[in-house]
């Protein structure tokens, strides 16, 4: 599958938002060890919006379905990752409209997000956040820009998936975890696994439709 | 941890319909979101307003009231509120002088904040942030700026609701802010953790040692140590705290004693006799003291000690009568 | 249960000396004794004072101040104070119009508080008795006397307090204390037991469990129940209560809700929320409600729900101003 | 051994102070499972008193020392048991003064003392508290009162240890477990564990001089 159009976007971010919500306790107990326990909370109050929000309205462009998508969860989620997690989405502002989700669109999109990201919370690749994830994982949709969806979210999870290892050898420098600096090493990073868990929605959505 | 609620997801909304059903003489909600603001609200002074995650009761609605905040936006449970929360409540506190938000330093909350003044602003609204950074133990002397804001947010909303109160300018209300912000420094340990409603425990703490340096969301502390009398522990505290603010002899202070939560009001009055003997030793005045449970994490034991260094203004200010739900100043100490 | 504490002989003395260097302004140590009344005691009217063991605060301490008792006497960690101390805390409270000794009917405080008053009548004191029995779950209607004294003691203090303080004789405070304690039910519940310091909890109270009709001495309750939704176990409370009190329609009532120690005021205001919901249900008018942590079984985490039905004396003395260090009423609510 | 002096009873005063404050936890531990848990920090306090005043004092009567030790713990223990247990000793200032313990007046001390005990706290036989162990006792007493102090004190001390076994049987209707009514059904009573303990002590201390 090449692409995809609005409305089976639209159902892939259906299927991702309950993915991410059946993973809250995950993401809770993730977010538990060096942080506060609530990033699944809010990753739930987020996609349990997006879900609503998605299944009651239909959109014209791809764009304005990620523009809607992201300001409902800054609007719904709160914490730092309501404001983190709404600005990948909104990344879709700042490209041409599209009517069609190819694999450079997305790639896109994701860059923009992870742009507006690093711009707002100042965190860089290394710092053991959710860029620890993101930023490898949209290098790898650039890379598979020109293939199919599949083949590049493939990627992009597993990508992620990497980067979520990774975070475990650093200390956190941002976030509420940033405060345990030490005791933070050898912890996966809770919105990294945000990451992964989207990445790997995304492209399980795509390989069932090719099925 | 079992908690008294019905629903994970109405824990927040519940609590403040509660809230104001018991304060509808002083405070009402902000149309459509989990947020308030005071009766009544004085067009012609600044306003202020502050909020965060919820789960740390009194505070952020137990501020709010004469002399003290306006208005307050309230998020999940440790959570920052959204920013339309926040825009609704800074639209709600507005006035012709501006509105003014004391923000604590968790990057949750300025984020939020952060964008909220941003659409406040191109709403055309007048508005300012303070930031409230008084915990020690979040980043070294010399970083000051990085640290969290912990349970000092009760001194600074009191001397900052008083500038308002006074008729200070948004700039001048703001600058007192921070005025009280350099000059307040916090601690806090916990003996035990805490769960969020419909979570268990994030982690524990065995039964011969605390954590050493929390914030106010049930996060490990920077350090374990071994759990020692309370004077011992009182004293490492008092220590950190009086080094950072480098308090001399004669320096006039309001001491905060506050509970995390499960603290018995018996153990917060035997750690502020021993603030107080320390302070007597280093010949530093207590000018006032403050022994309560105002700024909580949830059922979690512990105590933080804040101490706020008083010049002329900030004691006025202090001395200004306060009446919020939770916490009260009648202004006639002599 | 680990606590900031030193020696656990020394938990109250040091505790009340930590609680004095903070009220200083207002409070006062009774020499030699574990006990405290306000400064400048007015001879020209009734002193109120009251007392009982300690790890209930801020019962007793934060129930003296303008308005309310003029002194309290503190036993250890729930054990009665003994006969010397509370004799010396009726000496240091006495005026020309007498002492009301308001009691929280349990065996040990009745009968220390007995042996008190027939020693301070030698000394040719002019004392009398008044006990608070609102605890609806510890005896049958009918034998209202057998029920033992809870936080329904904070409600009783306001008011009779108020009377003191606009010249009520003697006989008249005790009068109207005891007509509020006839207008005043309260019914407790806990979540988790609490464990006095040096010891373990005395009991367990498993993940799925709720103890119904406690005291407020972490004892077990009349009955082990199956957790529910703070609801359900509110509208079971708020049944009994307006039973056994007979609330009519149209009544007016003040509200109580009280945190027995780990009980956030997140979870307290939801507790609220319902007792409004029901109340309005039944055409009964919440004339105020107190939200808060006031009278506390150490750590325990459960909630005790209060209510006090006014006539119009009882209203007015209700709205008389009253400060302590941990309540306040500014008397201008209309 | 027929009788003490009044150093004798004295040390044996002092002794039963030190078993008893030694009881502090099994004591607390009683009343844990339907009181309040803190009888065996009033009996420490209580006794911890009491054996600081009798190694500060001499006493010209055997009737001083009980009451100077009831009035010691009158004014030290607090809770119901202070205002109990103190009566037991004061029942020594309505006998005729005495310069010897003997059986004899060992009984009409704990005679008299009881009857304080049961007019102050309105408490009978079976309504499940110190009374259940004590009034036994008393009555072992009175008919072991001409015999030796010995014999008298260990007949009190199995009769109050009988007691103690019955009050399991009872419901509380006095003190704080009377609260739980039907559940304290089963659970011993923690001040009639004392008045055991008590007699055990005094006992036990009699047993040893004997030797
Ligand atoms: N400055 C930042 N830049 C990027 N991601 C961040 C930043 N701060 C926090 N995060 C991400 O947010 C996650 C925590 O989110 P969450 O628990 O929902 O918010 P909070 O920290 O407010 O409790 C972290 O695991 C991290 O990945
Ligand atoms: N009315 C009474 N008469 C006789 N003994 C009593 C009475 N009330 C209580 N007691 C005794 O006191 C004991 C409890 O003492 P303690 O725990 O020290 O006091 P409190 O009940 O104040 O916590 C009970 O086990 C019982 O034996
Ligand atoms: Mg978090
Ligand atoms: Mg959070
Ligand atoms: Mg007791
Ligand atoms: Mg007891």
């Amino acid at each position: 599958m090449k692409q995809l159009n609005i409305q089976e976007t639209q159902n892939m971010l259906l299927f991702m938002a309950e993915r991410l919500m059946a993973s809250k306790e995950l993401l809770c107990e993730i977010d538990g060890k060096v942080g506060d326990g609530d990033h699944g909370f809010g990753i739930e109050r987020g996609f349990k919006a997006v879900k609503a929000m998605l299944e009651e309205n239909t959109y014209a462009t791809i764009n304005e379905l990620f523009k809607a998508s992201g300001m409902t969860m800054l609007h719904s989620m709160g914490g730092a990752s309501g404001v983190i997690f709404s600005q990948l989405f909104l990344g879709a502002a700042a490209i041409p409209e599209e009517e069609k989700l190819t694999s450079e669109i997305l790639a896109q999109v994701m860059r923009k997000g992870l742009e507006k990201i690093k711009a707002t919370g100042k965190a860089q690749l290394g710092d053991k956040t959710m860029i620890d994830a993101l930023e490898p994982a949209v290098l790898e949709l650039e890379q598979e820009s020109s293939g199919s969806l599949e083949e590049a979210t493939g990627k992009a999870m597993l990508a992620a998936e990497n980067g979520v290892e990774k975070t475990k050898e650093y200390p956190a420098k941002f976030g509420r975890a940033k405060f345990v600096y030490e005791r933070s090493i050898g912890v996966q990073d809770a919105g990294a696994t945000t990451v992964f868990l989207m990445f790997e929605a995304m492209h399980t959505y795509i390989s069932q439709q090719n099925e | 941890m079992k908690k008294l609620i019905n629903n994970v997801e109405d824990v927040v909304a519940e609590s403040l319909e509660g809230f104001l059903m018991a304060n509808r003489r002083t405070h009402q909600q902000v149309a459509g979101v989990n947020g308030l603001v005071v009766n009544d609200i004085n067009k012609k002074k600044v306003s202020v307003i502050t909020g965060g995650g919820s789960g740390h009761e009194p505070v952020f609605i137990g501020l709010t009231g004469e002399g003290m905040a306006d208005g307050a936006a309230l998020g999940s449970v440790f959570a920052s509120p959204d920013p339309h929360t926040i825009l609704e409540v800074i639209k709600g506190a507005n006035t012709d002088e501006g509105v003014l938000c004391l923000v604590i330093n968790y990057a949750g909350d300025t984020m939020n904040f952060g964008v909220a003044s941003e659409l406040a602003e191109l709403e055309g609204i007048n508005v300012a942030t303070a930031l409230v950074t008084d915990d020690v133990a979040s980043a070294p002397k010399g970083q000051e700026e990085e640290r969290r804001g912990i349970a000092g947010l009760l001194l600074v909303t009191k001397v900052t609701g008083a500038a308002a109160q006074e008729g200070y300018t948004l700039t001048e209300t703001k600058q007192v802010a921070e005025k009280a912000n350099e000059n307040i420094r916090s601690l806090s340990v916990a003996l035990t953790p805490c769960s969020l409603p419909g979570s268990k425990a994030n982690f524990t703490i065995e039964e011969d040692a605390y954590e050493f340096g929390m914030g106010i969301h049930g996060e490990p502390g920077i350090q374990k140590k071994k759990l020692q009398a309370a004077d011992k522990i009182v004293e490492e505290m008092v220590t950190v705290i009086a080094d950072d603010l480098e308090l001399q002899e004669a320096d006039e202070v309001v001491v905060l004693v506050n509970g995390t939560g499960a603290t018995s009001l018996l153990e917060l009055n035997i750690v502020h006799r021993q603030v107080g003997k320390l302070m007597e030793n280093k010949g530093v005045v207590i000018y006032d003291s403050i022994i309560g449970s105002h700024c909580t994490s949830l059922e979690m034991a512990g105590v933080s000690i804040s101490m706020l260094r008083l010049d002329a203004e900030l004691k006025r200010l202090y001395n200004a009568p306060a009446y919020t739900p939770y916490f009260y100043k009648r202004g006639e100490q002599t």
